[in-house]
């Protein structure tokens, strides 16, 4: 099973700016291992991000995104104590979602 | 104040919601395959449904001028205009042009980072897909280097 | 690669009794050093244990570093005199090759590690601690700038007979450094078997050929 | 033709070193923009919560957690136990690194089987959990200032041995580690180069790792980046945890007595 996402969610202003960091090797499908075989690609798909369980935002992403990837956005309209969660799901079907608060 | 413990424990319970109520709204859509297949910027664009892309002031593109290690490269899409759907981060020499696609809600400004592998120096883009079809653009060159050693 | 090592085996006797003629408080550590050595460093792939038998030009210099002390003038002499003798000239009396392979060469810095095979092409390390062309803008700077090598030393024909010496220099310089420099940091990549002829040809032809854009 | 040809070229060479001459300038300008891109979010950060649960897990035979580690302040002190590391310990008779002291806790208070750790398994099982908790245990200590015990004898014939192995030239190329840290000011291609005979700074050398590595992804413990030092220094390797290994890092560490710790770092 993946390992927790760390999701840093800090209001400034009228924004909060959200970072999140996910664990994933994000195999590219273009390297070869040490026998020449191609390592099949293996990378997230898709994302999405909800404040308070309504979706702010999702992503679709390609296998060039690097290794253990990072995002980062601007939510609006958001107060300190709200639940800001994010979830990934990758070409193989796993999945993981985690939250936080913002702050 | 919310410890990284309770948060483990915390989204093995959200991981059971959404497995029942779905947070993935877009795959009521397919992933776009033919827009990350796509070599260039005209093709992603068009595999989207977009108009032919034109450069605009109102785009924005962040990034390093010399990237020490393509595997990690810092870049980020923003967009000043009002009516965008999609903000896109584009490496121009990659195998597939497309890195990220980003979708807008009213809740989230036009601004997204993450980090793209490079495999050479390049134009990296980042492209606003806004809702009437347009595709606008702005573009940077960022240089890979060789790192030390090489053994 | 073989030979250089039978070489260096007798040398590692001559450190032993260096060694004991020490002060005892001083011969601890270095007593306590190859104990270290010893229960610590493992064969692994091609990097077998042999690599670690130190030369004595090697544990001399790496004793007058640790002493914080240049090496004895004398001893530097004769390290110079018995290498440059050792130098391999080229066997084609071809000092020259392709700087279009030289800067492949000086590019790559693979090869000779405990993950390479035996049968490896090896790279000259060279860009790792020298500027070369102006157009590799990532270069060290451990070694000094080798932009406009030859121009700067007013090589136009390197066969005339004006550029002989510092052809040949040049040649010497990169087979085993340690020809003009006992302690040099630049590894012996002739006399350890590093590099070909043919690739110190190469890299000769990258830094002397005034059509390489080393020397544009 | 030809020769229009290589008047082109010669003109675009022209251009390129005169466009070269001014990137150069800039070059290390646009590096350090580029790390500064990456400090926020740095990956390690996903190491050391694994770290941080490692440390608190009841695992191993004696389904026992690692709080009761004694990493040289006491049983389950982490605070600043980082910065005071490598270090003698009595209950071993050694001189211990923290990974070595890691693996002497899993095997005494876990009752771990530790024989699959190594350097061949850097990355994997066990090895992988020591690099975990070393950068949870490294992060504890992250603002605090290097400040290795030299009391000891044997501390302090560690640091001789690692200022011997420091300079010891071996290998096909004859390196050591003073070819490459031993001056200051000095690059590998563009990567600055610590002078590690001397404190070389804040966050600079040893006050680093472990670091998270952005061209491979990977999480290293100065275990592994000394290994991989040794490999490119073209010597045979270092055993784990061996004494070769740990007397380099006092040597290392109390020369950067006083160097703030940013470890764990994010490097290329």
């Amino acid at each position: 099973m993946a390992g927790p996402m760390r999701i840093r969610a800090k209001l400034n202003g009228d924004k909060t700016t959200v970072r999140v960091l996910m664990s994933h090797e994000m195999e590219s499908g273009q390297r070869k291992d040490s026998s020449g075989k191609l390592i099949p690609a293996h990378f997230i798909q898709d994302v999405s991000a909800s404040l308070n369980g309504k979706v702010v935002m999702t992503a679709e992403w390609g296998p060039a995104v690097s290794k253990n990837p990072f995002m980062q956005f601007e939510v609006k309209g958001a107060a300190k104590g709200d639940k800001i969660s994010v979830s990934w799901k990758d070409n193989k079907g796993d999945s993981r979602t985690d939250e936080t608060t913002v702050s | 104040m919310q410890t990284r413990r309770e948060t483990l424990k915390q989204s093995a319970v959200v991981a059971g919601l959404v497995a029942s109520t779905g947070l993935f709204p877009q795959q009521a859509a397919a992933y776009e395959q033919a827009a990350f297949s796509a070599k260039n910027l005209a093709d992603v664009a068009k595999a989207l449904g977009a108009s032919a892309p034109q450069e605009s002031n109102a785009v924005s593109i962040g990034g390093p001028d010399i990237a020490e290690n393509g595997a990690v490269v810092p870049l980020k899409a923003s967009s000043t205009l009002a009516g965008v759907k999609r903000m896109l981060i584009l490496v121009e020499k990659n195998p597939a042009a497309l890195v990220a696609m980003f979708n807008m809600t009213d809740a989230v400004e036009a601004d997204f980072s993450t980090r793209a592998k490079m495999g050479q120096s390049s134009d990296v883009f980042a492209v606003a897909i806004m809702s009437d079809g347009r595709a606008l653009y702005a573009k940077k060159e960022v240089k890979v280097t060789l790192g030390g050693c090489g053994g | 690669m073989k030979k250089t090592f039978i070489a260096l085996a007798l040398p590692a006797a001559v450190l032993a009794l260096q060694a004991c003629t020490m002060s005892s408080s001083a011969s601890d550590p270095d007593k306590m050093t190859a104990e270290v050595i010893k229960s610590s460093f493992v064969d692994r792939g091609i990097a077998k244990l042999d690599r670690l038998n130190p030369d004595p030009a090697n544990a001399a210099c790496a004793a007058a570093e640790v002493a914080g002390q240049p090496i004895d003038a004398n001893l530097a002499k004769s390290i110079e005199e018995a290498n440059l003798k050792s130098v391999q000239w080229p066997s084609d009396g071809k000092f020259l090759g392709d700087w279009k392979q030289g800067e492949k060469i000086a590019q790559s810095g693979k090869g000779m590690t405990w993950k390479d095979k035996l049968d490896s092409v090896n790279g000259g390390n060279c860009y790792n601690c020298h500027q070369i062309s102006k157009q590799e803008i990532s270069f060290g700077t451990i070694g000094p700038s080798l932009y406009n090598y030859g121009k700067l030393r007013g090589v136009t024909d390197p066969n005339s007979a004006a550029s002989k010496a510092i052809v040949e220099y040049t040649w010497g310089k990169i087979w085993n450094p340690r020809a003009y420099s006992a302690c040099s940091q630049m590894p012996r990549a002739g006399h350890n078997g590093v590099l070909t002829q043919a690739q110190v040809q190469h890299i000769m032809a990258l830094l002397l050929d005034p059509q390489s854009p080393v020397n544009q | 033709m030809k020769l229009i040809r290589k008047n082109v070229v010669a003109l675009v060479v022209l251009a390129l070193a005169a466009g070269q001459a001014m990137a150069q300038k800039s070059a290390s300008d646009s590096i350090a923009e580029y790390r500064a891109m990456l400090q926020d979010g740095n990956p390690a950060e996903l190491f050391e919560m694994h770290g941080e649960e490692l440390w608190k897990q009841k695992r191993g035979p004696k389904n026992a957690s690692l709080e009761q580690c004694d990493l040289g302040k006491g049983a389950g002190v982490v605070k600043g136990a980082f910065v005071e590391l490598p270090r003698f310990f009595a209950d071993t008779g050694r001189v211990q690194d923290l990974e070595s002291r890691l693996l002497t806790c899993m095997q005494t208070l876990q009752g771990i089987d530790t024989s699959s750790v190594s350097t061949r398994t850097f990355g994997k099982g066990e090895t992988a959990n020591i690099t975990a908790l070393a950068t949870w245990i490294a992060a504890e200590s992250r603002g605090q200032r290097m400040n290795l015990p030299q009391d000891h004898a044997k501390e302090r014939v560690m640091y001789e041995v690692g200022k011997r192995l420091f300079f010891q030239r071996g290998g096909t190329h004859d390196f050591s580690c003073a070819t490459c840290h031993s001056s200051e000011g000095k690059r590998i291609r563009l990567q600055d180069l610590p002078d590690l005979t001397k404190n070389p700074g804040d966050g600079i050398g040893f006050a680093a790792w472990p670091a998270y590595r952005v061209g491979n992804g990977q999480m290293w413990s100065m275990q592994h980046r000394i290994n991989d030092c040794y490999r490119q220094q073209r010597f045979p390797e270092p055993k784990f945890g061996s004494d070769a290994t740990i007397a380099l890092g006092v040597y290392m560490g109390v020369n950067a007595k006083g160097a703030e710790s940013i470890a764990p770092a994010i490097k290329r």
